[in-house]
């Protein structure tokens, strides 16, 4: 079992995920490490929605300039950029739905070899809901997701098949982890790099998925 | 504004007449922002109790819709989320208080079709999941889509920014959010506004959602209190 | 056969359809006999839908202040009020789908005693399309029926059964004819009241659908 | 805003490279009010044909989509009006061209459902019409509903008063019709503007059609032609 620290820590998974976006997407960062991606797309010319109603997400406001009007979906202050527009939460899901958001990064509790994803709720345990996660990995042109490998008892969290309620089924490109990157293909995963210091060996030791050639 | 048939003095007397136990209202808000606080607050007051009430959150402990979970008013949530509310988490898990979860865009959609008169639409969202269980599913171009019902609300109550006197609405940044889907699918809907302006100081090209919509309004103020206050610094030079 | 000039004329016509709308309804017009309603309203706090996408319209404008940005439904220039809105298609339907039109009056070639209304198309000789009506009939809260009692050969536009396709089934409300205005109700129409002139002999003559007391 | 990856010097530069004989276009536009005049030149200037085309009218003879059923580039114009066309219902009850006809509203709605991933939804528009002719009819709560299928068009053409140079589209007065739920169910949205605009200079909260939708800008001039000046008299004093 490779620690959860091996590999690359939030900020270089942050930066790997950054690499998947294109000049001139339009893009949806779900909570967590995805709100990272943002710090690391550089040059590239790349819209954030937020669900809650808005493209052009800019960065949190300066201190003492938060407006009670102006939050993301994570309900967070943040700024508008010259290029923003709000709209309502219909219109806002009928873009996500209608595949207008050319990508979603997203976490996840659990993802499965065939795209499987499990991010929203613990039976009895942790009821959070879905929020629009659903819609998203429904909607969007590519889902990526980015999380830790393994849990904290060291399980894998890329599996045969989810074990919790699904968020959506088949709907996973993608999966960036500390370990590394691995794509949903016919039969299984795919590995497309390993991160920094970790072989191919011990991302497969930490994988429980089948992993294809 | 006063004279003007829609506009009331104060939120209670804006729902006088409309509200009967075991109603369904729907309230538009997304978090703590752009939720309609007067109206929430005349509910407690009313006593009205049985509620059925659509609205993606509940609001907060003691803030918000959370008042009426706090009151026990509120029979069933159809929401998609009840994160950060750990009073509607602890009476769902004691089966004090049903809930039924929407996936955020499906909960958004239900209500503009409710006041556009389609009774049903079909959607990717769910499908394989949870969402998708007792649903009819149909396949259109080799794709399983399931469908949704429409909601039609007995009240929606919702928050502006302006209003005129004919309930032409203007609302402001992401507090927009499920105001309008919200009002559109209410037989009734009152609005709670900051201001109420002139009848023709509002750009007709700027109307976010057009009076007809709109059948009472009642004038603020409003706390807006904020969720979650993230900032940066200002680097020094 | 009553001829079609007997009762009251188009203005007339028009005057009695404006008592049917009360203080406050939001109202869509056809075109013909009911753009005239407009004139009648008196005091009444009316807002008029253009279904291109309008609420509050106003008259035409003065000569030499027509926009081409600015057109009803009827393609004719025409002016803003105080209280007026503008949305896109799908908004303007959406509220008459949904009910929140409280009535309209429309212009029809037939009438049956039913309620079905035909004023879309002749087959084989005029095809202009039904543009909003089927939308309008089926969605408002209240059809009132605007016209001419019988046809230019003196036959009844009021009927046992349409013969021309239907723009809706089971949609009319109220017919309000240069004879007199007659409801759709169980088993066939009831007279509600004669024009000024025309006898309840001359309007049951002039009908061919069921009237039933 | 020269350099902006979006903004085309004319409208053939802007279509280059979309079009295809048979396809699918989506048109703003109501009459002659709104529509995309510049890209229905250049669509006949390209020679494109065989084309299906979404559109409440198909202009007037000679203008607007008109121009496109004089030079025979339209299979089949899908519609809920073509009144004040003599050319297109002679070609319509000739039998060269084929007419799908659509309530306005269905039509309307087709359209928004496909650039909102909908693949269907339910309407009583239509119900014991001709238009129910071969769809699936439902029954919700006792009344009975037709099935209407998405819009998703190969190309939208739409027209729009200002745009800024991510696409942000504001429209002008009743002009907005169409051209919204047209932009939305477009693969690639193409649209003409009176006026691009500075980023930053559109009010955020004041947009109509964000830049999402609009993957191609062009600026105008446009003629904007009237279809009936209808006018009254000042009284004289």
């Amino acid at each position: 079992m490779a620690e959860a620290s091996k590999g690359w820590d939030r900020n270089q998974m942050a930066a790997r995920a950054a690499q998947e976006l294109e000049d001139g997407m339009y893009v949806n960062l779900g909570i967590g490490i995805p709100t990272l991606v943002a710090n690391y797309v550089g040059d590239k010319d790349i819209t954030l929605q937020s669900e809650n109603g808005m493209l052009g997400m800019g960065p949190f406001p300066f201190e003492g300039e938060e407006d009670p009007d102006l939050i993301n979906a994570g309900k967070q202050t943040i700024t508008e950029l010259s290029r923003t527009s709000y709209f309502d939460s219909a219109t806002s899901f009928g873009m996500i739905r209608g595949g207008k958001i050319a990508a979603a990064i997203l976490g996840a509790m659990e993802v499965a070899e065939n795209g499987d994803l499990a991010n929203w709720m613990i039976p009895g345990k942790l009821v959070k809901g879905m929020g629009g996660a659903m819609d998203l990995v429904a909607g969007v042109g590519r889902v990526i997701v980015v999380m830790d490998h393994t849990n904290k008892a060291g399980e894998s969290k890329v599996l045969r098949e989810c074990t919790l309620p699904l968020t959506g089924k088949g709907v996973v490109d993608r999966i960036i982890t500390n370990l590394g990157v691995l794509d949903v293909v016919p039969g299984g995963l795919k590995i497309v790099e390993c991160a920094e210091g970790v072989t191919e060996e011990e991302l497969r030791a930490a994988t429980e998925a089948t992993i294809v050639s | 504004m006063t004279g003007s048939k829609k506009v009331y003095a104060t939120a209670d007397a804006a729902l006088e007449g409309l509200l009967h136990d075991g109603m369904l209202i729907a309230a538009g808000g997304f978090g703590l922002c752009g939720i309609p606080e007067l109206l929430i607050d005349a509910l407690v007051r009313s006593g009205v109790k049985d509620l059925t009430i659509a609205s993606n959150n509940c609001g907060v402990d003691g803030f918000g819709l959370g008042k009426l979970l706090d009151t026990r008013q509120i029979r069933k949530m159809i929401s998609s989320y009840v994160g950060e509310n750990a009073e509607f988490m602890r009476q769902y898990l004691s089966g004090e208080l049903e809930l039924e979860f929407n996936p955020q865009g499906t909960l958004a959609e239900r209500m503009r079709a409710g006041g556009c008169g389609i009774p049903g639409f079909y959607t990717k969202t769910g499908v394989g999941t949870v969402i998708a269980e007792g649903k009819e599913v149909k396949t259109f171009d080799g794709q399983d889509y399931i469908l949704e019902r429409a909601i039609v609300a007995d009240l929606s109550i919702v928050k502006a920014w302006k209003a005129d006197d004919t309930g032409n609405l203007v609302f402001r940044k992401t507090a927009r959010n499920f105001n309008p889907p919200a009002a559109m699918c209410g037989r009734v809907c009152v609005a709670e506004v900051e201001e109420i302006v002139p009848r023709g100081s509002l750009d007709p090209d700027m109307i976010h959602l057009p009076g007809i919509y709109v059948h009472r309004i009642v004038q603020g103020p409003h706390e807006k209190r904020i969720e979650q206050r993230t900032t940066r610094k200002k680097e020094t030079a």
